[in-house]
């Protein structure tokens, strides 16, 4: 082999890896099999929300006196309702709403958190003193109790709910953004943005945030999980989503407690379509922090 | 188990009214023990039967006192039935119905020794219809016609009438009247608020905030024999199936307001016969008044629409499987004689027999009203039996003519600010009072001028009139051709309000709670006196 | 440059260079030495592939002399050192092959209890990181009596009173409140001086340093190794010094053993090292590195290339794709560790001879 | 330490007044009044007069400024107020429901420790055995599943086991009584919904010990600790859990203080006449004085508890404590 | 050097004057107050000629790299000045301040955080160029940038590159073909071979010397690795607590150091070489760096001191220029030539 190797250009390795999307997917799958589990059930949710159309085989809404709280049958694999309207045509459906609730909320109040914890945290000082003390406030009421006035004020509904859950997750998310954000503020490649004499908004939006993105999508799953669960919460409260639209905390509202013995179908079924989408979430998210974080890896 | 509870779902098991009442009445009650109840609300925010209007209240401390008439409590299913607690008989009315003399019994005491005279009822009374400043009276409204209260004597209490009515007897017998001790009220007019002093079958014994109220026999009490019971404890159970779980192990026999009967099945499938049930029509129903103040709601055709897509009596049997409600009626409590008979109910637009020939109208009303694709929100109150059931049920009802609606359920209080601010599209509410009094109760139907709980934001001269007819009418006959009249302007004629189906009273309890009598009001019939444990 | 004739780096014991060097790499004369690896494999499942971090090393430590083991991150120094204790986590980590002979026993079978009493009885270890090293909850003497309870089944007092005694040996006054004292309330020099301590605990025969130095200030650098050579000097430990600062080896080892990719590619003693490389890759990192006592070179001389990924080493040299000397041979096999020149001193490469003359 | 304690203290202020003018807002955003609620609850109808009469009695035809004056100054001299619902003073109505509030708060919490703590060791220290993913999934379950769910589900199991095996169905008992007078009947009640409460909240804490000590395991003085060859049972629970510990503490108090949210639900289902529950009263009639003396005390638990974790963890955590 | 004694003539590129860093430690609750001050840069001098590396020296906290901050105004300094061809960057608005970036650059030393991870390597180096319009058309850019990679002895292809796909010297030249981006005049180098591995560090070296004749770059030259040092830097200043305790030319400082404890400090580091190291008289410094928070009166090396006397614990000695172009701030030596 010649001495004469290139002195002053080094050359990009061939072999050096590149993962693409799909091998990554493998590479997780592989290491994280509750996380894959978790992804499943995720895939499943998205899947019955987004297609709920084509995929339900009844209308969710529709009453049928002629069919009220029937068994799991044939006809209806999941049973019947109070009002005959078919169980797992709601459930269906109900993971539109889920879907609709847990992500506008968890990605509004997620980017909204972004927006204030990322600002706090590069612009220091009295800005975030403020903010922080503001935070304080609004960290002190539990989330629950938050939605009750929110809701209290607007009324129900999809869209008042929504507003209720997103309102108290943008302080939790200010704050986890912040402590992330305060940390990569540390980080000297921000101290080179600066000395490259960067504009704020440039090194906020290009370089603080996108660093910021692995815990903040971490906590976005955390928080479509909390926000599905608290929709349910609110509607056991009679506060949620309401009729006719169809939805999983709804459909335990009355139901649960008023069949839970007679007809548990009614009572078990939306519970479990809640807790196996969350545990699904949390799962994903979990398995999502483990493989981007590098201190918890195995090496 | 899992097969147990899958077997025994859906079997509807209902007992009628009589099948109670026919088997007690050959036994002997047995005195003694404590009756454990429970009262289906959070704890009322005060004890004062005159300011409050919860029933929390009356079947809170109506053991403690005495009330001058009420509700025949031998036939509470007779609306028209009522009989003297405290009075010695029911008085014939002189100067042309204008004028009642009460005789007082002598024999009835205070928990605190104090003998009951005709100048305590009189100042209790004088309190519920002319509260002093500073006073909350509730139903002060229902004694407009009252213009003087006044005992002559310890032993005699007169009312006199701004004219004669045959809505006042009924008005008198209200639950809530109980009769105070007037030198406590002289003292201090709050102080009934907080604390209980009567002469009822009971005496107070304890209230804990929040949770449960008891009593102990009062061994004075006037009427011979009563009450059987040693005492009783009421727990305040706002939570249905708690309520539900609590009978099911005898944590408590009874809960005397009404159960859906998806508790009722649950019960009897789990304790056979030792639950016990009796039913009766209710004296509450639901109504879906629309905002005539808002557009397209001002438009008397999209009104009738709404009015005759809902397929009442097909909705009444399904809905009573699942929700306390029953019977399709008018304005008008159907137990009470005012009301109208089905083949009268069925010459009204929402109540015609042929429910596709309704609907057929109901599209070609809102065609030509232009409204054939509708969309509205329907404003709901954040409560399950049976609000939010006659909610679902009425948008599935609607939908059937091509209307779209959303619901906006929200707490009370913004329920009723929003009602009264006219905040909405459409709203359901309820009519539900202590008494059954039909000619006040449909007061609810008149233009808002006239009565301030009514929430249409409707004018209607032609109403009013037919109403003050029949308020100072004293002959039955003609008052129900009045009554007839009435129900026909407010429901077929404008629509201004859509009576729903009339709720079901189901009372459920442990099969050893003996000598209760189901009425047609959850506030009636409480003092507990006659009530005793086969145990 | 200031004069002071106080202390003078003293030279090595000669007599006992002489024991060592005649036992060598092949050593099995009089003694056995204190500790003799053999062959060592060390690797990382990952999820790139398995990393050879050390792939086949052999080397022994005479009682009471200092090693140093020298080399580039990733070259598997450190593993190497922690495979001695039996400390690499596992999974992902494994001891693939070889023999640890210390006094007398082999490390890589000895049952994890005896294992766990030879680790801080008979082995000290001082780590790198003085600030993350030592448990920030406890107090430093509870950190150093635990190990004297532990291994010696010490009484608190006794134990306590020894502690007294390691802390005047490595220098810190006022041993009474540094006992009481948090990590965090000590300096950087101060905690390395509490990890020595820590490992001369139970009279160590061996202390194992892995670059105990590198995170200090220079002064403070020289401190710490002053007093680890005075330490082991005085009790007659061995130390194996782990290290990538060649100034440190030259100052402190007795012997050198110079790894890249996993393997030792030359050994001996300190001189032969400096001054008589035989390997490429040992001459080119010498050349590399800027001189404090001479005045600038024109340029320095790098060793150029990257050093090799350690998931896909072939047959072959691994130093090959950097080396000016490579032949074809090199792609070939691994060259082994082979005896050149005076005794002790061996090199892995098969033009050792041929550097000589060219170097 | 003592400047830390001050101003950790002094730091609450601001937190607090900014929770009064907060929920004092709020309160006063929700359209309706309590008189209305009130009187008109019962579904029939009432006499306009009564409302009116209702206004003037309590205060509310007085300028918003001055009852927010008046709230905050009760606040400081810890007084509230009387309900406006009940008429009753707000300390009454709210020491009525605060024992068993506590109770279960209390409980809950003890079985969130005791199932949380070990249980994430084992998990860490097993990490991808069978064991650790039971364990995982396990907690995910708790943070899943809706409180209330499990509490319906609970009570009706209880019902149908002990009906199963007595013949009578048993379920705790509805009304509370002080543990000091009927142990056995006051435990009987908490039981069910300390351990509705508690799971999610050990969940919780299991995945925090979890991670923490996975986290810790791999610090360098645990390397250190094994290196001085000391037993794996004293590096796990000098070395690895003292410092595991550390954030587990900071959430056990956060969650905590945040047990009021889950008591919120979990009461309504076992019918516990807790705060709870009378904060959901209290915010649906409208009672201001009330719900805002309720608010108050669950930010002050929230400042306090967080405050009292902030002291814990400074003694616990020396870098702190000498600082 | 002869180089830099014929530039004094001219004017410096860069005169920094009684620079002082103090950073508050503040304390209260809303409105905070300064309980105390670190000290970090507590009046500092120097001068740097035009073509010139100075090399700035010390242990960790003394001030070298906040030093180096100052200039670059990622800190914005409490007093003094520092002028920069005239201009005194530390009263400079932002918005001046940021056309000065262009010709001001930085290196860090930590190859693996000065890059940003979620940037590829040809757009970090693209995005100053960008931002400061020096090279509006993109294809021109993305040649550029690529020329700068191969200038950094980087083939091309690494602009597709994450940093974290490629090794530490590697990433540590494309931060310094980023800091080459603007074309620059004057570059602070912060430690910049320190964190990389011995043979690599010499690559970095002599790209570091290459692309300063190449372009005609001058560097502040901040290191804790005095050979590193001797090997680069024309001029030397050694800091201590703060404060520069000598200045001098590179061999002068190395050779025969004044100062006690540039002469501890030169002592305390081991050469490569056991021959030499058998002969060097070495003992090393006692005691520690103290607090910047509190340093100690009068000369702040006095504690660790073996020359000092009694009038160094009161009296701060100033920098004096003992022979020509030889600065020593020490009450203690007396040369003059």
């Amino acid at each position: 082999m010649s001495v004469s190797a290139p002195a002053t250009t080094l050359t990009a390795e061939p072999d050096q890896i590149r993962r693409g999307l799909w091998r990554s997917i493998l590479t997780f799958c592989r290491r994280q099999p509750l996380g894959t589990f978790g992804m499943a059930l995720v895939i499943i949710v998205a899947i019955a929300g987004l297609g709920a159309d084509l995929i339900a085989p009844y209308n969710p809404t529709a009453n049928d006196f002629a069919a009220m709280t029937e068994a799991p049958s044939w006809a209806h694999w999941l049973g019947t309702d109070q009002f005959g309207r078919d169980m797992l045509s709601r459930i269906i459906f109900g993971a539109r709403t889920a879907l609709l609730v847990g992500l506008s909320s968890a990605l509004v109040g997620g980017v909204a958190g972004l927006v204030l914890g990322v600002g706090s945290a590069y612009f220091g000082g009295m800005i975030d003193l403020i903010l922080q003390r503001v935070l304080d406030v609004l960290m002190a009421f539990p989330l629950i109790i938050m939605a009750l006035a929110v809701v209290a004020i607007f009324g129900t509904g999809v869209q008042n709910v929504i507003i209720a859950i997103t309102v108290p997750l943008i302080p939790r998310c200010a704050r986890v953004v912040r402590s992330s954000a305060l940390a990569i503020r540390e980080i000297p490649y921000v101290d080179a943005a600066r000395a490259c004499g960067f504009g704020h908004t440039r090194i906020i939006l290009r370089h603080m945030a996108p660093n910021v993105v692995a815990p903040f999508l971490i906590m976005i799953t955390a928080f479509v999980g909390q926000a599905i669960l608290a929709e349910a919460s609110l509607s056991y409260l009679g506060l949620g989503v309401q009729e006719p639209v169809a939805a999983w905390g709804l459909m335990l509202q009355g139901g649960a407690e008023e069949y839970a013995s007679t007809a548990p179908w009614i009572a078990i079924f939306p519970g479990l379509a809640i807790m196996l989408s969350v545990l699904g979430i949390n799962l994903f998210g979990d398995a999502l922090r483990d493989e981007l974080d590098p201190k918890l890896r195995n090496r | 188990m899992l097969t147990k509870i899958f077997r025994t779902a859906g079997v509807s098991v209902l007992l009628a009214a009589a099948t109670g009442a026919a088997g007690w009445a050959a036994e002997t009650p047995k005195r003694g023990g404590e009756l454990v109840y429970m009262i289906p609300a959070e704890a009322p925010p005060s004890l004062d039967g005159h300011r409050e209007t919860t029933f929390a209240t009356v079947h809170s401390v109506a053991p403690f006192y005495s009330v001058l008439m009420r509700a025949n409590p031998d036939n509470p299913q007779d609306t028209t039935s009522f009989v003297c607690d405290l009075c010695t008989a029911v008085p014939t009315p002189t100067d042309d119905g204008k004028t009642y003399t009460f005789t007082i019994r002598q024999d009835a005491k205070f928990q605190d020794g104090t003998p009951l005279t005709a100048a305590d009822v009189a100042a209790s009374w004088h309190e519920i219809i002319f509260p002093p400043k500073g006073v909350l009276s509730a139903r002060a409204n229902w004694y407009s016609m009252v213009d003087s209260v006044e005992s002559p004597d310890p032993a005699t209490v007169v009312f006199k009438l701004k004219f004669a009515t045959t809505v006042f007897i009924p008005a008198l017998a209200d639950p809530y009247a109980f009769i105070y001790e007037k030198k406590i009220l002289d003292a201090d007019p709050h102080w009934y608020e907080a604390h209980v002093m009567g002469s009822g079958p009971f005496h107070f014994v304890s209230y804990a905030i929040g949770q449960e109220i008891k009593g102990e026999r009062n061994p004075d009490y006037y009427m011979k024999g009563l009450p059987y019971l040693d005492g009783f404890t009421g727990i305040y159970a706002p939570k249905e199936a708690v309520r539900v779980a609590a009978i099911k192990s005898d944590r408590a026999a009874i809960e005397f307001r009404g159960m859906p009967p998806t508790a009722v099945n649950d019960l009897k499938a789990s304790l056979g016969d030792r639950i016990s049930v009796q039913t009766s029509d209710w004296n509450c129903g639901n109504v879906i008044t629309p905002n005539s103040s808002r557009k397209p709601f001002d438009d008397v055709r999209v009104r009738k629409a709404l009015l005759l897509a809902i397929d009442q009596w097909n909705g009444a049997p399904a809905l009573s499987k699942i929700a306390v409600v029953r019977t399709v009626g008018g304005i008008v409590f159907p137990g009470s004689p005012l009301a109208a008979t089905k083949a009268e109910l069925e010459q009204l637009a929402g109540f015609y027999p042929d429910i596709e020939k309704s609907r057929t109208e109901a599209r070609r009303l809102l065609k030509e009203a232009g409204q054939e694709h509708l969309k509205f929100e329907l404003l709901n109150r954040n409560v399950d039996q049976p609000y939010k059931f006659i909610g679902t049920w009425v948008i599935d009802q609607w939908s059937k003519i091509g209307v779209t609606v959303t619901q906006k359920v929200v707490p009370t209080g913004p329920w009723f600010a929003a009602m009264r601010s006219g905040d909405f599209d459409v709203v359901s509410e309820s009519n539900c009072n202590s008494i059954v009094n039909p000619v006040l109760d449909t007061q609810k139907y008149l233009p808002q001028a006239l009565f301030s709980e009514s929430y249409g934001r409707y004018s209607d001269p032609v109403a009013a009139d037919i109403y003050q007819n029949m308020l100072r009418e004293t002959d039955p006959a003609k008052q129900r051709v009045l009554m007839r009249a009435y129900e026909k302007q407010v429901i077929d004629v404008e629509a201004h309000a859509f009576p729903m189906l009339w709720w079901n009273r189901i009372v459920t309890y442990r099969s050893y709670v003996k000598g209760w009598k189901i009425g047609p009001s959850h506030f009636i019939t409480q003092d507990l006196a006659t009530i005793w444990l086969d145990k | 440059m200031m004069i002071d004739t106080t202390f003078r780096t003293p030279i090595r014991n000669a007599h006992k260079n002489k024991i060592k060097t005649s036992q060598g790499i092949s050593g099995s004369v009089v003694l056995p030495p204190l500790l003799s690896i053999r062959n060592l494999h060390t690797e990382f499942r990952t999820g790139r592939g398995v990393v050879r971090a050390v792939g086949g090393i052999s080397y022994t430590v005479e009682a009471g002399e200092t090693v140093a083991i020298v080399g580039e991150s990733g070259s598997g120094k450190s593993v190497s050192a922690m495979s001695i204790l039996r400390l690499i986590p596992d999974p992902p980590g494994r001891i693939a092959n070889g023999e640890i002979m210390f006094d007398g026993r082999d490390l890589l079978i000895l049952p994890e209890e005896a294992m766990r009493k030879l680790r801080g009885g008979e082995i000290g270890m001082i780590f790198q990181e003085p600030m993350t090293s030592l448990n920030p909850v406890l107090t430093i003497g509870r950190q150093i009596t635990e190990t004297l309870e532990q291994h010696r089944g010490a009484t608190p007092a006794a134990a306590h009173q020894r502690a007294r005694d390691l802390l005047g040996m490595v220098g810190i006054a006022d041993p009474d409140r540094r006992l009481k004292q948090y990590p965090h309330q000590l300096s950087g020099g101060m905690r390395q001086r509490i990890m020595i301590a820590i490992a001369l605990t139970c009279d160590p025969k061996l202390i194992i340093a892995d670059e105990p130095t590198t995170a200090l200030d220079v002064t403070i650098q020289a401190q710490i190794l002053e007093l680890m050579k005075d330490l082991t000097q005085r009790l007659n430990i061995a130390l194996v010094i782990i290290t990538h600062n060649l100034g440190v080896v030259a100052r402190y080892a007795n012997r050198v053993n110079v790894m890249y990719a996993g393997r030792i590619v030359e050994s001996g003693s300190a001189a032969a090292i400096y001054h008589d490389p035989r390997h490429p890759y040992t001459i080119a990192l010498l050349r590399s590195v800027p001189r404090l006592d001479r005045p600038r070179q024109d340029r320095l001389d790098p060793v150029e290339g990257q050093p090799p990924d350690l998931t896909r080493l072939d047959a072959g040299c691994a130093f090959r794709p950097r080396c000016r000397f490579a032949v074809a041979a090199c792609a070939e096999s691994s060259p082994a560790l082979t005896a050149i020149g005076e005794s002790g001193h061996a090199a892995a490469c098969f033009r050792a001879a041929d550097i000589a003359r060219a170097a | 330490m003592y400047r830390y304690v001050i101003k950790r203290v002094l730091l609450m202020v601001p937190t607090l007044i900014g929770a009064a003018a907060l929920v004092f807002l709020l309160m006063r955003l929700i359209p309706g009044d309590i008189c209305v609620v009130r009187l008109g609850s019962g579904g029939g109808s009432f006499d306009p007069r009564a409302v009116a009469a209702c206004h003037a009695e309590l205060g509310m035809d007085r300028p918003m400024w001055l009852q927010f004056v008046d709230f905050v100054w009760g606040f400081f001299r810890l007084d509230f107020g009387t309900s406006m619902w009940s008429g009753k003073p707000v300390t009454t109505e709210i020491l009525a429901r605060l024992p068993i509030s506590l109770e279960i708060a209390l409980l809950a919490t003890v079985v969130a420790i005791s199932i949380a703590i070990p249980l994430g060791t084992i998990s860490a220290l097993k990490q991808n055995t069978w064991l650790d993913v039971v364990v995982r999934v396990f907690a995910i379950g708790g943070i899943a599943t809706p409180s209330f769910w499990i509490g319906i589900m609970s009570i009706l199991l209880v019902l149908n086991l002990s009906n199963a095996i007595t013949g009578t169905p048993w379920m705790p008992p509805i009304d509370y009584v002080p543990i000091w007078k009927d142990p056995i009947r006051n435990l009987s009640m908490a039981f069910l919904p300390a351990i509705t409460v508690g799971y999610r909240y050990a969940a919780v804490s299991m995945r925090m010990t979890r991670s923490t000590m996975l986290e810790v395991m791999r610090e360098d003085y645990i390397r250190t600790a094994r290196a001085k060859g000391l037993l794996d049972k004293l590096i796990i629970n000098r070395h690895a859990l003292k410092n595991a510990l550390l954030p587990v503490v900071t959430l056990i108090g956060i969650e905590f203080a945040f047990l009021i949210g889950g008591l919120v639900v979990t009461e309504q289902v076992f019918n516990l006449n807790g705060v709870g529950r009378l904060f959901v009263q209290a915010v649906q009639n409208q009672d201001y004085t009330l719900t805002q003396a309720l608010v108050m005390l669950t930010v002050t638990v929230f400042v306090v508890t967080n405050f009292c974790v902030d002291l814990l963890y400074a003694w616990l955590d020396p870098r702190i404590r000498f600082a | 050097m002869s180089t830099s004694v014929t530039q004094l003539t001219t004017s410096p590129l860069l005169k920094v004057k009684g620079l002082h860093m103090h950073f508050p430690i503040s304390e209260g609750v809303l409105l905070q107050r300064s309980v105390g001050q670190v000290k970090a840069v507590d009046g500092v001098d120097f001068t740097v000629q035009r073509g010139e590396t100075l090399g700035l020296v010390g242990e960790s906290g003394c001030g070298k790299t906040t030093t180096g901050r100052c200039i670059l105004r990622l800190e914005k300094p409490t007093a003094g000045e520092i002028i920069y061809d005239g201009v005194d960057l530390a009263g400079l608005a932002r918005r001046d301040m940021q056309a000065m970036r262009r010709r001001i650059q930085v290196i860090f030393q930590d190859p693996y955080s000065s890059l940003n991870p979620r940037m590829k390597v040809g757009a970090i180096i693209e995005e100053p160029m960008k931002v400061h319009g020096t090279e509006p058309n993109a294809a021109r850019r993305r040649e550029r940038a690529r020329e700068l990679l191969s200038v950094c002895g980087l083939a091309a292809e690494f602009a597709d590159r994450y940093p974290h796909e490629m090794s530490g010297g590697q990433r540590q030249r494309v931060g310094i073909a980023r800091a080459l981006a603007l074309n620059p005049e004057f570059i602070v180098c912060d430690e910049p071979v320190s964190a990389l591995d011995v043979s690599i560090q010499a690559q970095v070296v002599n790209l570091l010397e290459d692309l300063r004749e190449k372009f005609g770059l001058t560097y502040l030259f901040i290191a804790h690795d005095l050979s590193v040092v001797r090997h680069l830097c024309q001029r030397v200043a050694v800091m201590y607590l703060g404060r520069i305790v000598e200045m001098t030319d590179s061999d002068t400082l190395f050779d025969a150091p004044l100062h006690p404890y540039t002469q501890a400090l030169l002592a305390a580091v081991p050469v490569p070489d056991p021959l030499v190291e058998q002969t060097r008289v070495f003992r090393p410094v006692q005691g520690e760096v103290p607090s910047p928070i509190n340093p100690p009166s009068g000369c702040v090396f006095h504690p660790r001191c073996p020359m000092a006397v009694e009038s160094c614990k009161h009296t701060r000695p100033e920098p004096r220029e003992v022979r020509p172009g030889h600065i020593v701030a020490c009450s203690q030596i007396n040369v003059q030539q």
